[in-house]
């Protein structure tokens, strides 16, 4: 089983050379820490930030500069700001090419739930209706099972939807799978030393196993 | 050039009523109309409406103006990091309406704009689309959304001048510039007021003909809500 | 009659204290010159300007500042500069209080035409759709007859029309003119030396004359 | 950061080929993008849709490539002061859609923005407005407008990063900004190209996720069409 920064270390080799991308919050935000130094990549904030940097330092902090999940930040050379209307103009546009972002459930069309859980939970959806609407590619990373142990992969989403037949690929702590146009996980790499079984006992969406099923290989 | 100037906080909020629509800018604490909230909340004020991507934390923000019972409904798109937000909407003294963010800076943009409504894609086939009209454009399902307008819009700037043009930093800027636009009469306030003339014509992100008030705020406390630091 | 300049003359008197006033090509653009000092009023240019000021001089002339007429001006202080979108963002969302501009005919109930005749001319309507569709107040600057003697007051406009029922006072050569919201013109000023019935003679569509019609007073 | 520059206006044009459709900035002459018409000008191009608020003068602009012969059809809300347009016009070679200003500035931004198509109040009961959907919103009639895109957007500006941040100057931003969104690929050209983190990241018009290449231009003519002077 991978930890969450393997997770995001696996996604981070999804990326490629020249992309914009929106992370979501958690799991997603690890991701800017793998993206290899050759690939020239933007980091998109929906709060309204193109070039996304590292944290700041003690002494650059400025809490006029944050990220989507409210963090100080920083920004690299050839930044650009901007407001709440433009940037999701510029999701919605489809100009952002790859977003990645959590999930609490994914059914195997592809259907996204990430933003309620009725009488429980009321924090909202923030942008990710209007991510997963639009964006050209979406990656979710996510824990296959619940902490009850309960598959999140699952033939219908339980809890209401953020989106419909949105989610293209998904990287969890056993694998890496693909959802068909057609419907169903298709399972493309195991996690180290976790079984194609295993994953099928975890995986309640339909399953395909295909006969070759290679272990995710990290540098 | 007209000139916008009023002395304070407490000059600018004393015609909001009870019961009137605000929309008030800022991401999570990040541009926020510190003063103007902190004005409101010497004002016996009840069953307000308010528009803002979230609803500020605990004791701070809009979440200060929720523990006073001064809000009858939140229209936002994330509510999360408030415990009293979440007792009074699960107790039902609070109304809310949850819109997808980009939905949200749209449609007030729209409202500024003159668009009484537009097609997005976001939220179809999930409950934001139940009981709107869903319309198929190249292929592509979309929901009509209608805009959104304010009896007052509350807005925070780093720079200002007299005749009520606006330059923002950083990523405060956010909704502030939409809802400067959407409000009925709009109020500005600026941690620098500077006399027309003195901002670059081409810099200016919300053009003065939106703000009916101005004021230079003080004591800006500008909370982080996550401290991330690199150590080097 | 009046000239062009007592026409924009006249104009000037109408406006107030506070407003931001969109001048259209001709004799709008010269009300500009009789706005009193001691109004506070902005000047909004539909390419992308509030703030108009007074022609450059020489040494001052910068090509890439026009007015909406592609005439060469400068900024008055506290300016600011934006694009086109939000430019009609602010004519469309009834942020402008007063659009002064031409027209080819007015009708009794309000529409105006000034941007189409058929077979002759097809210049285009520019911003004028917008700009009658949404400002708070219209007012017309016109030639009461055409360069035939032909009343361009009508009953209904000829002419393709601009927008429908907006006009709610012109300006002309022999007039200040009122459209009652249940149509028809009001006769409320004469031009100094023209008579009410020389007015009813080139008025086409219904015209109301009170008991009592001043002449126009300029200072 | 990701360099979009690229060596010159030849090398900008060279994929665009014949029927393609082009959205060109500018404002009359003012904010046009004068080397990128230059080099289209050499190429053999025919059966072009041209977006722009003007169709140039006679003799500049967007005149020059009617008078080539490669445009088939302009979108435009303004196309006075140009003979040979008049000419191909009432003779039926060339094709023109009218479209309030306001309407084509808000349909290329939709474009830009993902909103296939909005509701405005402009044109309603006239000609722009036959055969298109009228709604009711609030007691005021609007008609529905879709969203305009171009294969490529030709926009100027003033100063621009390799990043493909640009800033305009004055009035030479106007239709330029909404375009470099709505083209699916989008060449910037500008006065003086910089390297990215020269310019000031709040002060950016055009944000470079939608600028895919830029070059720094030469021998800008700037022409004007109505040198008005004041005598002092």
């Amino acid at each position: 089983m991978l930890s969450k920064e393997k997770i995001a270390q696996r996604i981070a080799k999804e990326i490629k050379n020249g992309q914009y991308i929106n992370l979501g919050i958690g799991i997603p935000t690890l991701v800017a820490n793998y993206i290899p130094d050759e690939l020239e990549v933007v980091l998109q904030s929906e709060n309204g930030l193109l070039g996304i940097g590292s944290f700041p330092t003690e002494d650059q902090v400025d809490a006029d500069l944050i990220n989507a999940g409210k963090q100080t930040i920083s920004m690299v050379k050839g930044s650009a700001l901007f407001d709440s209307a433009e940037s999701f103009g510029m999701i919605r546009g489809g100009h952002v090419h790859l977003t990645i972002l959590g999930a609490m459930e994914v059914s195997e069309n592809g259907d996204i739930s990430n933003w309620k859980i009725p009488g429980k939970m009321v924090k909202g959806m923030g942008g990710a209706m209007d991510l997963v609407s639009a964006a050209r590619q979406i990656i979710v990373a996510m824990q296959h099972c619940s902490n009850e142990g309960k598959s999140k992969l699952l033939k219908e989403c339980r809890l209401p939807i953020t989106g419909v037949k949105c989610v293209r690929k998904i990287v969890t702590d056993l694998a890496v799978l693909e959802i068909l146009p057609e419907g169903g996980f298709k399972l493309i790499e195991r996690a180290p030393g976790v079984s194609a079984s295993t994953i099928q006992e975890k995986t309640e969406g339909k399953l395909i196993i295909p006969s070759e099923v290679p272990e995710m290989e990290f540098e | 050039m007209i000139n916008k100037t009023i002395k304070n906080a407490e000059e600018a909020v004393k015609d909001i009523g009870s019961h009137s629509v605000l929309m008030l800018g800022g991401f999570g604490l990040c541009g926020i109309p510190e003063n103007c909230i902190a004005a409101l909340l010497e004002r016996p004020l009840k069953g307000l409406t308010c528009i803002s991507n979230n609803a500020g934390v605990d004791d701070f923000g809009i979440g200060l103006m929720l523990k006073e019972k001064m809000v009858k409904k939140m229209i936002s798109s994330y509510v999360g990091e408030n415990k009293e937000f979440e007792r009074q909407l699960l107790s039902g003294e609070l109304e809310v309406e949850l819109i997808p963010q980009g939905t949200l800076a749209e449609r007030i943009r729209a409202g500024g704009a003159g668009i009484p409504a537009f097609f997005t894609p976001a939220g179809v086939g999930t409950e934001v689309g139940e009981g709107k009209e869903i319309r198929e454009f190249d292929g592509k399902l979309y929901l009509l959304e209608r805009w959104l307008r304010a009896d007052f819009s509350l807005v925070k700037a780093w720079k200002g001048d007299t005749a009520g043009n606006l330059i923002y930093k950083g990523t405060a800027r956010n909704f502030n510039p939409m809802m400067a636009a959407a409000g009925r009469i709009t109020i500005a306030e600026v941690e620098e007021l500077v006399p027309a003339g003195e901002l670059d014509p081409n810099a200016i992100h919300t053009p003065g003909i939106y703000v009916k008030y101005i004021f230079q705020g003080s004591n800006y406390e500008k909370r982080i809500e996550q401290r991330t630091i690199r150590k080097t």
